[in-house]
This record gives structure tokens, sequence and C-alpha cells, in this order.
């Protein structure tokens, strides 16, 4: 029986994992421990002649285009095989519009025609690079941070913290300041922020950032930075002080550490300690330099103030490494879970083409049990095709 | 303006170019045709064994605050100008074995070092200091610092003042004594 | 859009017996080297490097204003070569562009304001957008549309491009007409 | 070639709904009906390097990663990299001693050089190599020993679980959870969770689960130095995004650590109708042709409308448009305008199927409708400006290439038509525009064309299928802006 199973995994074309970030599309084959390519969700709009985002869409058939045209990208420009009648791994958010994920499954299987495809949450395959039975992946994306605990192969879906902390909060402060440092208002394009926080910016510690706010500290060195248009300073300030808005805390405790400890405060109470010992960061905005240090740092702090003081009890945090680059350890996951079963729990096309709907989890035909007694009210009032 | 072209001997200087002012070519230079070259604010002094290609300009700008004698600018050896780029520097100094590539545009306020590779179709026009060994290219500009200078064109140089006799109309040299080049030995060290 | 007339001043071109308009305000450096096969269109301030190799256009070339064609070197251990450079037929070289590839294939467009660096190869059916940049040995493959500096691929051409560089150059060429007052 | 250059100022409307240039568009001599590259499928057909212009097979293709294994990419402007030669002057070793004695013959070494940025492989260290054609140092992907664990550990869980779930099934014992939940959906069972969970797992018999070590998670937490802040920052040192992306399996932040990038393969791709699976193109297999062995433009068998000139369109007035037509194919052609709500509905003639269609059809549910229906679309036809088309056949007479020479045009006597030439038709039209049309807004009118189509495809054996027939196509014409 292995025997026979082996060749047919053999005959089954190797599927690809798809991860299309907001800013970045992650984009390979299963099994393997990178992705093919990364590269920026965007593709060259021949009728408005320019780059065109995937995520710049006003309707549904807008998107749609967006996404063939992305698609055809990554298949015929990049890993080079035919679409048809190979599975796709998604990697997605959990918190991905239902408007997004049905449109890209109509295109996955309807324009591509593949022949299945598996859904999986970036979360939990986050955790699966670890095999480690419970994580807490605190994954920043381009736009939001999102915290889900893992626990056992479960997320907990009750304490999902989602923040607009993201690379673009970085971006807008990042603006802000060499406005400010430069004196006249730069309008630089996103391009440019990113280009300057990759490869000037980094997060100071705790005790410089307290010291920087008290003003009791000397800058850090500037650094020169000339583009074509024009040649201007990133000042210390600017550097170091980009990431702040992820830490800074309000009322409403809407900064990263928060959102960590708030997930963790909203989990079963005996998972806790499991949690804040197997945190692992993700996401291309991990990768700047000084960050994990220091939501380490906030996070052993803030751990002893109320109101977490009080409800957490929580007094170590550890911290895991995913064998992978930050920007693509959901992909590994992808890859990984895609390789393991050989795309034996993806949805076929023609169980899609019959019911024209995905499974999702804030959907009650999806998380109703076959046996409660909803299901024969819902049969008596219209016969479901 | 005053009239005043020194060209060395062994340059190869063809005839249809526009040379104004006070303008000195070193010895082993070549100058292809359409190149234009004005010493308006001061004398401009290219010194040996560069190659200055088609539809360059090399313009010595008149500036406001003009010094007198006027400041001469300084062109090292073995710089190449490749087809139509222009220089407008008023540093007074462009250092040694720097490519300028084809429609590339160095501005006033632009100072150069040696062995600079300057890309092709580049404005420079920002203020900015280049370090020995830039490198720059694209629509972005962007840069890095080569390992070592830019090889010389002494091979193509060689070939260059072989094959040009043949084909054009030359400048004939006027100066047969070697003006004093190790001012910019001096210089660049 | 059908092209509009582009008129020249009659006493300003030569018309050889095969059909190439040149115009008398080209530098034309060793003419003994340069051929043109015929119908090809050199218009004024163009320069083009016989001087330094041989230099061959194929049928119904346009090289317009200002535009520079000059063969390669390549520098060899014992000294410096410079290269033949061949060109196609039906290729069009934009204003002001500096072409120093190695080979031009057919049906090529060339855009104004470009800079083809040293020993490119352009195959047949490709084109390179205005103000393009491309570095030295650059390949571009039949159907590439190359744009921005460095060039990159961009999108791809449609697979009649033979056909459509064709009428384009034909009909420039028919287009291209003697001012007919003097 | 004025269709590059130019704005599409005549765009066909294709048979999904989009609106395109002619160029773009492919004509199915099977369904006859006008493709586009949004509706049709398209394939790999060969893999090859555009830089050196070798073919690939794509099982090799598939090993090597689509990459190249002769041309590299410049790891800092991703420009091709070249190789250069050098003579390497055997160096007189000082520490060697009295090392072996060395031939004193020059030696050829080649490294890698780019001509944009001038990166050499020599800048980030690589030591020269002896031969031209590579012998690079490959890199591993530092994270491939421990993915390849996790790959093992978990297709053994499957594998269990696969085995465990045939047991129960043999032992005709179903359990089945009472709520299905998350991870029966997408991937992790019970059981993987159970493994994951170190829970009581069914007898393990697999090494790969047995010694497997999860990750372990540490306190410790990579600092920055202290005085990091104060350190000399050299932007030219710190590689960019792109520049770490494109090495995705390393993503180096320091552009000392940035290495020759193998060259990505690129492919050859033929295209397909989905409707009847026909090749609407298929390329040549040598990378270097520009030919098709099949190639159905829809350029060479749809008339082709160009403009020529028009006035100016005002609210409320007639302007005149004057347009040419070109009739591709080798036969004549009759052409008639219309109006675009005058086309019959092509939906409804339906031909009659035959049975081994309908059989086909019945066989793969999923696949004959279930597509068009989505990617089928409406395109939105501009009312505001209508073309005043005359009720006249126009005949085009077939493509010859001989007859470009002649070179001065008929002209016709006929109102509308101002002059023939070979198989090229020049029309002079109106264009009515509404009272209402918003000046400034774009001025776009909608025709339609009947020609009549030859088709040159043999015809099946069995049914004789008709040659000659009547086709409709629209299009939508740009005629600038409304004016004020």
């Amino acid at each position: 029986m292995a025997l026979y199973e082996g060749i047919a995994l053999i005959q089954e074309k190797q599927a690809v994992v798809l991860d299309l970030g907001t800013d970045y599309t992650k984009f390979g084959f299963t099994g393997e421990a990178a992705p093919r390519c990364i590269i920026p969700s965007e593709y060259w709009c021949t009728s408005e002649r320019r780059f065109k985002r995937v995520y710049d869409y006003n309707n549904e058939e807008e998107l749609y285009d967006n996404l063939v045209h992305m698609l055809h990208l990554l298949y015929f420009r990049h890993v080079l095989v035919n679409p048809k009648e190979r599975k796709v791994v998604v990697v997605e958010s959990l918190l991905s519009p239902t408007m997004f994920r049905e449109t890209l499954a109509k295109v996955l299987f309807l324009h591509y025609e593949v022949s299945g495809v598996m859904w999986a949450d970036s979360a939990r395959l986050c955790a699966l690079t670890l095999g480690a039975p419970v994580a807490l992946v605190v994954s920043l994306g381009a736009r939001d941070a999102e915290v889900v605990a893992v626990v056992h192969g479960c997320p907990v879906l009750q304490a999902i913290q989602s923040q607009p902390l993201g690379a673009r909060a970085i971006h807008d402060e990042l603006a802000r300041l060499l406005d400010r440092d430069n004196g006249t208002e730069l309008h630089l394009p996103d391009h440019v922020l990113e280009d300057i926080k990759v490869r000037a910016c980094f997060v100071p510690g705790r005790a410089r950032a307290l010291q920087l706010a008290g003003g009791g500290a000397p800058a850090a060195r500037a650094a020169p930075y000339t583009r074509a248009e024009r040649s201007l300073s990133v000042s210390g300030a600017a550097r170091e002080l980009a990431a702040e808005p992820l830490f800074a805390r309000d009322n409403e405790m809407a900064s990263l550490p928060d959102a960590v400890l708030q997930c963790i405060a909203l989990c079963p109470i005996d998972a806790r300690r499991e949690l804040a010992e197997n945190v692992l960061v993700t996401g291309g905005t991990a990768a700047l330099p000084g960050l994990r240090a220091r939501l380490a740092q906030e996070l052993r702090h803030l751990v002893t103030l109320p109101p977490y003081r009080d409800r957490l009890r929580v007094s170590k945090f550890k911290f895991h490494t995913a064998p992978a680059h930050d920007n693509a350890a959901a992909w590994v996951g992808g890859a990984l879970c895609g390789a393991a079963d050989g795309g034996a729990r993806a949805l076929a096309r023609d169980a899609f083409a019959r019911e024209r709907r995905l499974a999702d989890w804030p959907s009650l035909l999806h998380t109703t049990p076959r046996t409660h007694p909803h299901w024969d009210e819902l049969a008596e009032a219209e016969p479901l095709g | 303006m005053s009239q005043n072209i020194k060209i060395l001997p062994g340059a190869t200087v063809c005839e249809d170019c526009t040379l104004e002012g006070d303008i000195t070519i070193g010895g082993g230079t070549v100058i292809h045709p359409r190149v234009t070259i004005i010493a308006d604010g001061g004398p401009i002094i290219i010194a040996e064994y560069c190659i200055i290609e088609e539809y360059s300009t090399i313009i010595h700008k008149k500036s406001d605050k003009q010094e007198n004698p006027p400041k001469p600018l300084f062109i090292g050896a073995h710089n190449v100008f490749e087809v139509g780029c222009r220089l407008e520097s008023s540093f007074g100094h462009i250092g040694e074995s720097n490519v300028f590539e084809c429609r590339s545009f160095v501005g006033v306020n632009v100072k150069i070092g040696s062995g600079c590779v300057i890309g092709a179709a580049c404005n420079l026009t920002v203020t900015q200091t280049l370090a020995d060994n830039t490198v720059i290219w694209g629509s972005e500009h962007h840069n890095r610092e080569a390992l070592e200078k830019q090889p010389s064109q002494l091979l193509q140089l060689d070939f260059l003042s072989k094959v040009m006799p043949n084909y054009h109309r030359l400048r004939k040299p006027n100066v047969h004594k070697r003006l004093p080049s190790r001012q910019s030995q001096e210089i660049s060290k | 859009m059908e092209l509009q007339d582009t008129y020249y001043n009659k006493s300003e071109y030569v018309e050889t017996a095969s059909g190439n308009k040149v115009s008398r305000q080209t530098v034309l450096c060793g003419s003994q080297n340069i051929v043109l096969h015929g119908k090809v269109i050199v218009q004024s301030d163009a320069i083009i490097r016989g001087d330094l190799a041989n230099v061959k256009t194929g049928r119904f070339c346009i090289i317009s204003k200002g535009s520079v064609i000059r063969p390669p070197f390549k520098k060899f251990s014992k000294g410096v070569a410079f290269f033949p450079l061949q060109m196609g037929d039906h290729v069009f070289v934009g204003e002001n562009t500096v072409v120093n590839a190695a080979v031009v294939g057919s049906y090529v467009y060339i855009g104004k304001n470009v800079v083809i660096g040293r020993r490119c190869v352009l195959k047949d059916c490709c084109m390179i957008e205005d103000n393009s940049v491309l570095p030295a040995e650059t390949v571009v493959p039949s159907f590439a549309r190359y744009s921005g500096n460095p060039a990159r691929l961009i999108t791809t051409l449609p697979e009649a491009m033979p056909d459509l560089m064709t009428e384009f150059t034909k009909s420039y060429y028919q287009h291209f007409l003697p001012t007919t007052v003097n | 070639m004025a269709y590059l250059t130019q704005p599409d100022y005549i765009k066909y409307v294709c048979s999904c709904g989009q609106l395109k240039p002619i160029t773009n568009l492919y004509f199915c001599r099977h369904c006859l009906k006008i493709r586009c590259g949004f509706c049709i499928c398209h394939e790999v057909d060969s893999h090859y390097c555009a830089n050196c212009l070798e073919n690939m097979p794509s099982s090799e293709a598939r090993l090597k990663k689509n990459r190249c294994s002769s041309c590299f990419d410049c790891p800092s402007c991703f420009h091709t990299l070249s190789t250069r030669a050098t003579i390497a002057q055997p160096r007189q070793d000082p520490a060697a001693g009295d090392a072996k004695i060395e031939n004193k013959q020059p030696k050829k070494m080649y490294y890698l050089s780019c001509f944009n940025c001038r990166w050499t492989s020599r800048d980030v260290g690589i030591p020269d190599q002896p031969v031209a054609s590579g012998g690079w140092p490959e890199r591993t992907n530092p994270f491939a020993a421990r993915v390849n664990q996790l790959l093992d550990y978990y297709k053994a869980i499957a594998q269990q679980e696969k085995q465990e779930k045939l047991d129960r099934e043999r032992k005709k014992f179903a359990i089945r959870g009472k709520y299905m939940n998350l991870t029966d959906k997408t991937g992790l069972t019970g059981a993987m969770a159970r493994n994951i969970a170190g829970l009581a797992s069914s007898e393990s018999s697999s090494s790969a689960i047995a010694n497997f070590v999860p990750s372990q998670a540490s306190e410790e937490v990579e600092e920055l130095p202290e005085d990091y802040h104060t350190q000399e920052v050299n932007l030219k040192q710190i590689t960019s995004m792109r520049q770490r992306l494109r090495a995705a399996e390393w993503q180096p932040r320091s552009a000392a650590r940035l290495q020759p990038a193998a060259r990505a393969l690129s492919v050859k791709r033929s295209q397909r109708c989905r409707a009847c699976d026909h090749n609407l193109t298929k390329p040549e297999y040598n990378p270097g042709s520009v030919k098709f062995k099949i190639e159905l433009l829809a350029y060479y068998h749809v008339p082709e409308v160009k403009i020529i000139s028009y006035e100016t369109v005002k609210p409320g007035e007639t302007t005149a448009l004057l347009l040419k037509l070109t009739n591709p194919t080798a036969h004549e052609m009759q052409v008639r305008l219309l109006q675009p709500q005058d086309v019959p509905e092509v939906e409804e003639r339906e031909e009659p199927k035959s049975i081994e269609k309908s059989l086909e059809k019945s066989l793969n549910l999923e696949k004959d409708s279930s597509w068009s229906k989505v990617l089928q679309r409406r395109a939105a036809l501009p009312t505001a400006c209508a073309v005043r088309a005359p009720d006249a056949a126009l005949t085009l007479a077939q493509r010859d290439d001989a007859a470009e020479y002649d070179d001065d045009p008929q002209h016709d006597t006929s109102d509308i038509i101002m002059w023939r030439k070979s198989n090229k038709l020049a029309l002079r039209l109106q264009v009515a525009t509404a009272a209402g049309a918003a000046p400034g807004g774009p001025a776009r009118a909608a025709l339609a064309l009947q020609y009549s189509y030859r088709n040159t495809v043999p015809p099946a054996a069995a049914a004789p299928a008709p040659r000659d027939h009547t086709l409709y196509t629209t299009l939508v014409i740009h005629l600038g802006t409304v004016a004020e």
C-alpha cells in the first residue's frame, strides 16, 4: 500500500505555494525550503502603462483582473509551470476578506483550472515550521500586525489581535520624521521610504528609547542618502524612532506589546504560560534590526504593570526562531504542509464547481456540526442544491 | 571670446568639433567629431589620454562669483566621455580615470573624484561629492563603490589614434613642448 | 491612427538608386564601410561610424535625427578590436539614440533617447522604449519589450510584431516625402 | 507598429467582453470567434535562457530550478554578468616559503564582472576560477536541513494518520468528531495535532517521528550592540530590499555577502482556445526564432480598422471621421458597417452538437460552462457618439503582396469611399454626438462590422462545414475628448 501511495505521490505534480502579501508575493513549490521568488505584488498594466498593485481594486471585477495578471506573471515568468491540473496551497490570513478569498478561488479554479486549492492560515503554518505544540505567532506584515495563538494545531479564534502596526505605520512615521528633520515636505514615494527603512533604520532598546524620549541622549549617527532628484540626510532620530509607533502606548492599549499580552490574556488559562514561552515573531517587518529584542523588553516590562500583572501571572517570555527568513516563514509552513499530505486535503475543483463556496470559519454553514438540528430546519425551509 | 586652443602633440582632434575659448588638449587624447567644448568661464585643460566621443559637451560655465584670473577647469588623465554626455562641473577639477557614460549629465554642483563611473543617462544635478571609485547607475541613481579604478583605455586610444587620421580631417597639434602635466599628478595624489 | 506625412527639404536629402534617403547633414564616417541595403532613411545629424568598423543595415531602416550608430569595441589581451555592427530589416531607431550594439535583428523598434550599450544583441522582434538604457552586453530576446534605466523586460510584444514593424517602416518610408514647394 | 507607440485608438470587443487592440487578439478558426489573452489558456511550451538563448529540456529545467547553468546575474544591479579573463601572475607567496615549485607559466583565470554597476566576483572575495564556464561556488540554503527534518516528520505523521484511518475503517469503527473543527478544514488533523502536542501518540513506528526535536524557544533574543547608534553607517554596504529578495534563499543584509545568481530561465508559451482546445499560437522550438507553427491572430483574419483622421467631437454636432479598412485575408471580403445593437446575438445560434461533443461535455461536467460564466462580461459600449453607418456592402480585395508597389490609389466616386488601394479602403464617415455629451470627457463611438470570412481549415471528413461565414465584430473608436 505504501509503495503504491508513493507512486501516486510522484505522479502528482508538485504543488505550488502562494502567499499573496500586500507588498510582496512569495511563490514556489511545496517541499522546498525557500520560495522561488519574492516579488512585489504588482504587475505591468498594459492599458494603463504602469505597474499596478494587486491590492488596488475597487470592485470584484478589478480584483479578478489583478489576480489573473499577477498569477500569470508568477506562473509564466517565475516558476515556469502550467497552472492547469496542479494543486495550490494558498497562505492567507485568518482575517482575509471573504470577497478576496472567493475571487482568488474563482481565479484559481475557473481561470487557471488548478486541480485543487488548499487554504491554510498563516499563523498555523508559521507554527508548523517550529514543530512545537503551542506557539504565539506575532506576524508583522505590510499593513497589520496580527497576533494569533496556536494551541495544538488550532488557532484560538477569540484571542486574535490585529492592529494597523505594520510596515505602513513605520513608513508614515519615517516620512514624518524625515520631513521634520529636513525642514520640507519631501513627499517621498513608498519605495524610497522602504529603502531608507531597510538600509538605515533600526529599533533601539527600551532603555535607550526612554532616554531618547526624555531628550537626554545623544542622537544616533545620521546617514547621507542621495537619490536622483534630491539628496537628503537621514537623521539619527529618523533612523531610530521610525518604529516607535509600534510601541507607543495610549489609553486604548493598542501597541504591539499590548496586542501580544491581550492575546495571551484571552486564551485559555492553562495555555497562557506555554504561549508566553513560545513566541514567534515573523513577517517582513520583523527583520528590522533590534525589533525582536525591543519587543521582548517591552513585554517583560509591561507584564509587570496593571492590568496584565494581575491577569496574566506570566513571568517568562521565550522566543522561537523559525527555520526561514522572516518574510517567508508562513510560506515555508505552507510548503511543509502541502508536501506532507500530498494535497489530499485540498479543495478539489469539482467540489468547488458544485458548491461555489469556500469553507470559512466565520460562516455558520461550515462550522455548524452536521448533527445540529439547524440543518434539518434549513433543509425544510429551502432545499439546498 | 579669445580663441586659444592648444593641442599637444599626440592628440587626435577632429575638425568637426566646436571648441571655444581657452582650451588645452593633452597628448594622447582623442576627440571624436561633433564634440562641443566651451571654455566660457575660464580655461579648460584636458589632460592626456582622454577619450571624448561624439556629441559630448564640456562647458566651463561663467558663474556669478567669478575669480580673477578665472580658475581653470582641469580634467584629469584617462577620462572617458562617451557619446552625448554633458559636463558642466565648475569645481575646477575632475579626477582621472572616470567614465562618463552615454548621455549622462554632470551639473555644476557635482564634485567628481577619480575612478568614478557616471552611468548612462544619469542626470547628476543635486549638489554632491563623488568619492573615488563611486559607480552610479540607473534612473534611481543607485550607487556603490567599485573595488578598483576603471581600467585604462590605452589600447583603444592606440587604435583610435591610428585609425582616425585615415578617415577624418584633424586639427594639427600647435604646441610643441609638453605642458606641465606634473600638476595633474600632484593634485590627484 | 495612420502615420502622418513627414516632409523633408529636397535639397537636403540624397536619394540613392536603391531608394536610400540620406540627409546631407549627417556624419557618415568611413562611408566605404557603410552598407545601407535600400529604402533606408538616415535623417539629419545622425552619425554612423563606419571608420571604426563595418556597419550594415537591412532594408527599410529608419535612423532618426541625432542618433549615433557606433560599432562597439572589445578589449582583448593583445589589443582592442571594433566589431562590425549589423542591423536587420525594418528597424526603427528613434531620435538622439545611441546604438553601440553588436547585432540588431530585424523588426526592432528602438525609441528615442535610448542608449544601447556596447555589444548588446537585440534579437528579432523586440522593442526598447523611449529613454531606456540597455547596459553593455545585454541580450534582448525576441518579443520582449524593455523599458527603464537599466532597461528590464516589462511585457511581451504581440505575435504579429514582424508584420507591424514591416507595415510601420514601409508606411514611414511612403510618408517621408519631399516638400512640394521648391 | 503604431499600435505599440500610440494609445489604442481602436479597440475590438473580444468574445469574452474585454476591449483590446487588434494586435492583442486571436481568432479561433474553429469557433470563428475572437479571443484574447485573458480568455485563452496559456501553456508552457519550452524553457530557454534569454541570455545565451539555449534551450533546456523541461525535465532538466525542473532539476536546475529553472536556472541557466552558464549565465549569471549581477546580485547588485541584476544585469547579466560577463566572464572576464585575466592573466594570473604566479604569485611568490613568502608565507608559503618552500612550497611546491610552481610552473611559472602565466595562467588564465576568470572572474565575473558586471558592465552596468561594475560589481565583480572579486568584490565579495570569490576566488578567480581556472575555467571560463564556471565552477562558481554554490551555496545551500541555511535552513534546508531543518526544513527537511520537518518535512520528514510531517510526512511520517501523514503516513501514520493514513494508516490509522485505514485501520479504523477495517474495524468499521468510525470516530468522527462531533464538531468539525478548523483542523479538519485545512490540514492538521487530530492525529497530527496529538503528535505535536506530545500526547499519547499511537505507537509511532517511524524514526522520523521518534527522533524529531521540536524547536526550542529561548529567553535570549539577539540584541543590537550597545553602541549600535554611534557606529558609522555606510548605506552602500547594506543591501536594498530588491537585492535581498533576488536571493530569496539567503537574503543577505551586507553587500559583502552578495553572490552571483544563476540566471532564471524564460519560457515560450503556446496558447489554446478554451472552448475547443485548439492551439491558437504555437511557437517554434528554437529560442532565436520568431516564427510560429500556429499563429491564429485576429490581425490576420479580422478586417483591420484604423483612423486616418478625425474632427474634434462636439456635443450635438456631426463631425467627420476618416477610417481605413484593411482586409488581411487571402480572400475577397464583403464588409458592412452596422450599429452595435444590430449585431445578432451569437449565443442564440448554438450549433447542433455532435454526439461525441455532448458526450465529452457530460464526462467533464465542471469544465464546459463554469468558467465562461465567470469570464463572460458584457463590454460597456459607449453611446454618446454614434458613427453614421451607411447601409452599403463594401468589397475589400484580398491581400496582394505584389500590389503594394502600385502607388496611386484609385479614387472612387462613391460618397463614402475616399480611395481604394489593393486590399485597403478609406471611408469618409460622420460621427453624431449627443447634445448631452459631457465636454472634456472621452469621446468614444462604437461601430460594428459584418464581414464575410472564408474558412480555410480543411473541413472534417464527416461534416462538410460551410466554408463561407458571415461574422460580426464590434469595435470602440476613441476620438480624443469631447470639446466644449
